[in-house]
């Protein structure tokens, strides 16, 4: 990997630089009664909008790879017969300014799924790959434990990442395309100094964290406790009302619906992000459901991310970001329910 | 901006990247509906062609897997292949009417278009059961998967030993393919109906399958050597069936199931078919016993 | 010369809700002409009693479909009065202009969809869409604009969601605000070819000297809360409310009639321009002579050319109103509210005329009376007193039954009136 | 439209349909002329023989039947009688329909008279309790909201059409809310029902930043006991609870017991 330094002063230039992209970055949302601010991302027309230093943004990346609503395909008829249209829907090319760490994990994870993978999802493909990515640090939040997950730090699947040392970014370049656009940015070598900076701000994050989960046996311990009846209690807090899926940077369950035109001419097929929390998520045609109880499909959530994922591509499917504990109305959060699995797998032993 | 879709897929004119299926995701087979058969009230077969020739010797699929079948504006959904393997491009699917789009095909006419995408899944094994003896178990709709593997066994009928069928349904009524089994007879095939209800004209079996299975296992037949088990029907009958299966000697692992989950895509991403955190799409539908046993939730 | 008829019109259509007329003529004297409201009454008076402030608005939306946005404005303005708070200028901005947009949607859906297949022979729209599709795609756009303007700014065009007491939950869009406006200034040319369709249709010739009841205006036309005034002279402040309404029970009608100086009272488009004609903007003035209506018109029938005139007065004002949101920064959406027990009173100019609700608040800001005083009602004892005077000049003409029946549907009608709003 | 409509090949004839409201705001027969837009490929799928706020005359041959509006007179039984007689498929279109809407509002009160007298005084007024149209006649299909979403009257009907099966979300609008990334009411200290009503408005409310007020009735498994125990832990009273609760009528039974619990605050006057 190459490093380079960036003067703060700096960035505004390397931001106009993307202008031929759409600049996608962290903004403020909202704040609470109590004044915390809420983030998100969104579509940034001026500099002055972007908050580098934002916690943690409600709602993942996700959409901008893999939207909640996506149209498949469209359909025009003629009698018996049709044609079928597809476009993968990704037409302006994208720059994230100010992605973290958890995050970028979180699209390499989905990559697999996606990309490298016996059907490849050309939808999430052709976004993806048109997307020009610059991560940023991040100071640990309460209800971060990406570092448990091993998604505090990210070694691919951006372009270049950003770690503020003070007075300027430590950047890590990736890409040729990043070499290029920081060329024109005044960027300079880093020294020693630089390094010795940019590493203890490694040790500072990592000394920041406070929320932690022991994923030792992890798999192991989901299929010991098949039957716990810790997953109950979950399951009658629960709400099914499949948040926790739709700000997880990773959930990407589906189902597909069509519409018929109202001139019956035409029609269009329709994916939707789904969540298996969702009371239908396994129900089949005439109605047997296969997970009609919540806390069976909560506990899915749980088997997929944690075991199943792992089974296949030996790594979890959570990057720990904290969001669905976060978001969840009922405070169903990971570390806990973990917590909570593990303790029965230990019983009183 | 939406542009006609034709194979290979090509994303907004950008270049094919290595890892891409070029056979693209949302290519579907154009297929006409050539004949519609009703097999009982609410189950037909429909015999699907594609419509391109060449492409039509290129599609080729294994017993035991399945297709999406779409209709556009109705809907999409997997159905296993119940025909013959050696019949590449020309495939029989059997549909019960249930749903949406099932119950939309119930009122289709011959010669409309649908879109077929697959096959996909895994399929039964039928090289690797050469020589043995087969015991295939069906129950109700069960039949549609199993008659794929079966077709392929008895088109190369002198390559296995001992065939048999057990089948069931609730009624006679309810009973599919029944013109076709004085020819399946005539394959030296052992073939065992039951129902679970008879009516007036029936002078068949009346029973659980199991039932009949036992009765052929008696006298302690082991099926430990060189036997094959292909199991198809609802979950509770399965279990039953395996377990009788599993009590005369047969491996888990020579004992086959197909399993059913909801499904909307076919390609392991939509998640809705999975069994623990299983694809069934991807490393199913056919299982293995021993596999099925490790699905936490498969029964 | 005829001089016998007996008309029983029940349901009459393409009005709101559910009323009849009831016209029986012998031997050229009139027996009986009423209008008759056999509506269901809902009770929104009573529901709202020992709900908490916040209700009030929400509920009160689905007292009507055509102007929940008025209900929801006046419920509101009735809360805040009530509690003494006074909302700040952007707030009072945004809500006039949805006041104005509702104005525009729900006139413009009433001369076109309601009234004009009266003129053109036809019992509804839907075969103009064939023989006038060009008159059809005009009523179509100048109502979607007008909709899609009631979603920006009060979330959504019917019973609104953005509307709260206090403020807004959420501002439109600026860049929406902006093509808002540019939407609006295509209105006006659509606004002047409805003018002169209008102008072409034959208005009957009726005439019947009546009181007319509207908000007083001080510098502007007005819609949202100031003193009350009638054309025989009362001035009452908004808190006076009853005494400008006088709302009585009767058996003919199950929503109740009202009174004032005379026998009865009209309220509505006519009223407001009847008492605030010279504070139209310009060109809708202009448009009012294209029309020929000029203060004090006393026929009923040129209800609908004063709605079409007061859809060009909202369409200029909504342009200011949007000029002024932009040339400020954004304030804050929604200030709190300290409930306090009291009584407050809100008056709205609706569509269909002047409306008031009351609320009385116990300490908790917990509702302990209701009154809602909904336009048609005040309209009813005046649609009597009309109907009976076009028996009697009808029996006098020796009118046929169909014409009767036909003149005495379109004057319901030209009242606009919102029959289930009325009963509530 | 010309001849015989076919989907696939498969017969899509024109049906006949009338439009009918009981005690209601006429808001949702509004909507479907709210949506100028497709107004006319609307009007091409059904043949409207009946619908009184727009049109003069009409018939009594229908084959679809939407009835809005909730009964809460003796006489509206009637009229929904003879209307469920005429039609093949009766339509409740909206909340007063499906489960007595705002007007069930009145039925809370212990003393049947009370609302008639505090509105009328001893003025004599025929009324009932209001009820749902399932109370007395067979419903076939039910659109759910107050107001109901033109969109989703507009694929209902054109689903009917075809012949396709007329699917509602079972999930709640939560979902939907999520789906659009808005900020949750609950970060934002206002109370919601969003978790436990049934989604197909994609959130309408939420989307304004305004919380649900449960409109469309209950999800499919609504875990209610949840969302008031999150609601009591975030500071909102029994009373407001109760008050979304209430409202519509969808979670009628709930809203009952809950109301027994509650302190009764003058909601009986008179008993
Ligand atoms: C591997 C496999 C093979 C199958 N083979 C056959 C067959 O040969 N013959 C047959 O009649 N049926 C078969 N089914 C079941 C068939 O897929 C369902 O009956 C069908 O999906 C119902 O669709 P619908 O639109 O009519 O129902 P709806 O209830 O309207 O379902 C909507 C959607 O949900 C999904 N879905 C609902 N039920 C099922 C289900 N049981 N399985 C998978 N997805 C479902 C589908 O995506 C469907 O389009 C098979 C299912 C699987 C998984
Ligand atoms: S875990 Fe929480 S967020 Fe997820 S479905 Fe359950 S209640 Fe909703
Ligand atoms: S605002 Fe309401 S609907 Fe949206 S997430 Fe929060 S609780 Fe759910
Ligand atoms: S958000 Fe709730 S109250 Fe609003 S329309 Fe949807 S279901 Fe009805």
């Amino acid at each position: 990997m190459l490093f380079k330094v960036l003067p703060k002063y700096r960035l505004q230039a390397l931001f106009d630089a993307l202008s031929s992209r759409r600049i996608i970055g962290p903004v403020e949302k909202a704040r609470r009664p109590d004044g915390e601010v809420l983030y998100g991302f969104d579509a940034i027309c001026r500099f002055e909008d972007l908050r580098l230093d934002y916690t943690t943004t409600t709602h993942s990346p996700k959409k901008f790879f893999l939207p909640h609503r996506e149209v498949l395909a469209t359909f025009s008829l003629s009698g018996t017969t049709w044609e079928k249209m597809v476009d993968d829907n990704a037409y302006l090319p994208v720059a994230f300014f100010g992605m973290h760490a958890c995050d970028i994990n979180a699209l390499n994870k989905l990559d697999k799924v996606m990309i490298d993978s016996s059907y490849p999802n050309p939808y999430y493909a052709a976004k993806r790959r048109s997307t020009f990515i610059i991560g940023i640090d991040c100071v640990p939040q309460p209800q971060c434990f990406c570092r448990s997950m091993g998604a505090d730090t990210v070694l691919h699947g951006f372009d270049m990442f950003l770690t503020d040392i003070g007075g300027d970014y430590f950047v890590e370049v990736q890409s040729a395309e990043a070499y290029e656009l920081l060329k024109g940015a005044g960027t300079r070598d880093p020294s020693s100094h630089d390094h010795a900076l940019f590493m203890k701000k490694g040790d500072m994050k990592k000394a920041g964290f406070s929320c932690q989960v022991d994923a030792t046996d992890l798999t192991k311990i989901l299929d010991m406790e098949f039957q716990a009846e810790v997953w109950l209690d979950w399951g009658k807090k629960c709400l099914s009302c499949g948040t926790c899926a739709n700000v997880c940077p990773t959930c990407y369950c589906y189902g597909v619906q069509e519409y018929v035109d109202l001139d019956l001419r035409g029609a269009l097929k329709e994916m939707h992000l789904y969540s298996c929390n969702l009371i239908d998520f396994a129900e089949v045609a005439g109605g047997h459901n296969f997970r009609p109880e919540s806390h069976t499909r909560l506990k899915y959530r749980f088997y997929h991310k944690h075991r199943g994922f792992v089974e296949a591509f030996e790594a979890s499917l959570c990057v720990g970001c904290g969001r669905c504990g976060t978001a969840c109305l009922a405070g169903i959060t990971v570390p806990e329910v973990i917590a909570s699995v593990r303790r029965e797998a230990q019983g009183d032993a | 901006m939406h542009r006609p879709f034709t194979p290979p897929l090509m994303h907004s004119g950008r270049e094919q990247r290595p890892g891409e299926d070029p056979a693209g995701f949302e290519y579907s087979y154009m297929a006409e509906i050539t004949n519609i058969y009703p097999l009982t009230a609410t189950e037909k077969l429909y015999q699907i062609q594609l419509c391109d020739s060449s492409l039509r010797r290129s599609f080729t699929f294994r017993p035991g897997q399945f297709v999406m079948l779409e209709l556009p504006g109705i809907g999409e959904a997997p159905f296993s292949i119940s025909s013959s393997p050696l019949r590449h491009g020309d495939i029989e699917l059997c549909i019960r009417a249930v749903g949406n789009l099932t119950g939309f095909l119930d009122r289709v006419k011959r010669g409309t278009q649908v879109g077929i995408s697959g096959p996909f899944g895994t399929s039964f094994p039928v090289e690797e059961m050469e020589g043995g003896d087969m015991y295939f178990v069906a129950g109700g709709l069960g039949i549609v998967p199993l008659r794929s593997p079966l077709c392929s066994i008895l088109e190369s009928r002198s390559r296995y030993g001992e065939v048999n069928l057990i089948y069931g349904a609730n009624t006679p009524r309810k009973l599919l393919f029944t013109y076709q089994y004085d020819a399946w007879r005539r394959f030296d095939i052992d073939l065992q109906i039951t129902v679970d209800e008879p009516d007036a004209g029936w002078d068949g079996h009346v029973g659980f399958i199991t039932a009949i299975l036992e009765k052929k296992l008696a006298g302690g037949r082991s099926l430990a050597h060189n036997a094959y088990a292909v199991v198809c029907g609802p979950p509770v009958m399965f279990r039953y069936v395996c377990d009788i299966l599993t009590e005369a000697g047969l491996p888990m692992q020579r004992m086959f199931v197909s399993l059913e989950r909801r499904m909307h895509c076919g390609r392991g991403k939509c998640c809705r078919c999975n069994i623990g955190s299983t694809y069934t799409c991807l490393k199913g539908p056919v299982f293995d016993y021993w596999s099925v046993m490790n699905l936490k939730e498969a029964i | 010369m005829k001089i016998s008829c007996d008309i029983n019109l029940r349901h009459l259509t393409r009005v709101e809700g559910h009323g009849n007329i009831r016209i029986r003529i012998e031997s050229g004297a009139v027996r009986e002409a009423s209008w008759e409201v056999v509506e269901t009454p809902r009770f929104f008076e009573a529901m709202l009693v020992g709900k908490k402030w916040e209700n009030a608005p929400w509920i009160c939306a689905r007292i009507c479909g055509i102007c929940s946005i008025g209900h929801t404005l006046a419920s509101i303005r009735a809360v805040e009065n009530g509690f003494g708070f006074e909302p700040d200028t952007q707030t009072n901005r945004l809500r006039l202009l949805l006041k104005h947009m509702e104005t525009l949607q729900s006139h413009i859906l009433h001369l076109y969809f309601l009234v004009a297949p009266d003129f053109f022979g036809t019992g509804s729209i839907l075969p103009l869409v064939e023989t006038h599709p060009e008159e059809v795609q005009r009523a179509a756009r100048l109502k979607l604009l007008a909709n899609d303007a009631c979603d920006l700014i009060g979330g959504r065009r019917l019973h609104p969601t953005r509307t709260v007491v206090g403020g807004f939950t959420m501002l439109p869009a600026r860049d929406e605000l902006r093509h808002l406006h540019h939407r609006l200034r295509a209105a006006i040319t659509d606004l002047h070819r409805a003018g002169e369709l209008f102008a072409g249709f034959s208005i009957p010739d009726f005439r019947r000297e009546t009181e007319f009841v509207s908000l007083h205006g001080e510098k502007e036309y007005p819609f949202i809360g100031g003193d009350l005034k009638s054309s025989d002279g009362v001035r009452r402040k908004e808190w006076e409310y009853k005494e400008m309404s006088n709302e009585y029970c009767t058996p003919q009608s199950t929503a109740k009639w009202a009174r004032l100086s005379r026998a009865s009272f009209a309220v509505g488009a006519l009223a407001r321009l009847n008492n605030n004609f010279s504070l139209l903007h310009e060109r809708a003035r202009k448009l009012a002579e294209l029309l020929q209506l000029e203060p004090v018109c006393h026929n009923p029938f040129m209800n609908n050319a004063a709605q079409l005139v007061e859809c060009m007065h909202v369409v200029e004002d909504a342009l200011l109103l949007i000029d002024r949101l932009l040339a400020e920064k954004p304030g804050e959406p929604r200030r709190k509210v300290r409930p306090a027990a009291g009584r407050g009173v809100g008056a709205v100019e609706v569509p269909r005329g002047i409306l008031y609700h009351m609320y009385e608040f116990d300490e908790d800001g917990r509702i302990v009376r209701a009154d809602c005083v909904i336009p048609t009602a005040q309209n009813h004892a005046n649609i009597q007193h009309d109907i009976e005077a076009l028996a009697r000049e009808a029996a006098a003409a020796g009118m046929g039954d169909r014409d009767i029946e036909h003149f005495a549907s379109m004057l319901v009608r030209s009242y606009d009136p919102c029959i289930s709003c009325s009963v509530h | 439209m010309p001849g015989e409509r076919n989907y696939l090949g498969v017969p899509a004839p024109r049906p006949k349909a009338a439009f009918f409201e009981l005690s209601s705001c006429e808001g949702c027969q509004l909507q479907l002329f709210n949506n100028e837009a497709t107004l006319t490929e609307f009007l091409s799928l059904i043949e409207i023989v009946r619908f009184r706020e727009v049109m003069t005359g009409g018939s009594d041959e229908y084959a679809i039947a939407f009835v809005e509006g909730s009964v809460t007179r003796p006489d509206e039984i009637e009229r929904l009688r003879a209307i469920r007689g005429n039609a093949e498929l009766l339509v409740a279109l909206g909340s007063c329909a499906c489960f007595g809407g705002v007007n069930q509002l009145k039925n809370r009160f212990s003393d049947p008279r009370f609302a008639a007298r505090t509105v009328y005084g001893d003025f004599p007024v025929a009324t009932m309790e209001a009820r749902p149209l399932a109370d007395f006649v067979a419903v076939d299909l039910w659109i759910y909201g107050c107001p109901v979403k033109k969109e989703e009257v507009e694929r209902i009907v054109t689903d009917l059409v075809v012949g396709k099966k007329v699917v509602h979300p079972k999930y709640p609008v939560c979902m939907e809310c999520k789906a659009n990334e808005n900020i949750c009411l609950y970060d934002l200290g206002e109370p919601c029902l969003g978790p436990i009503t049934r989604a197909g408005c994609d959130a309408w409310c939420p989307n304004n930043r305004f919380g649900c007020w449960g409109c469309r009735g209950p999800a499919e498994g609504a875990n209610i006991a949840q969302l008031e125990e999150i609601m009591k832990t975030r500071g909102f009273s029994a009373e407001a609870i109760l008050d979304r609760l209430e409202c519509f009528g969808g979670f009628r039974d709930v809203a009952d017991e809950l109301r027994k619990k509650t302190d009764e605050r003058g909601r009986s006057p008179g008993a």
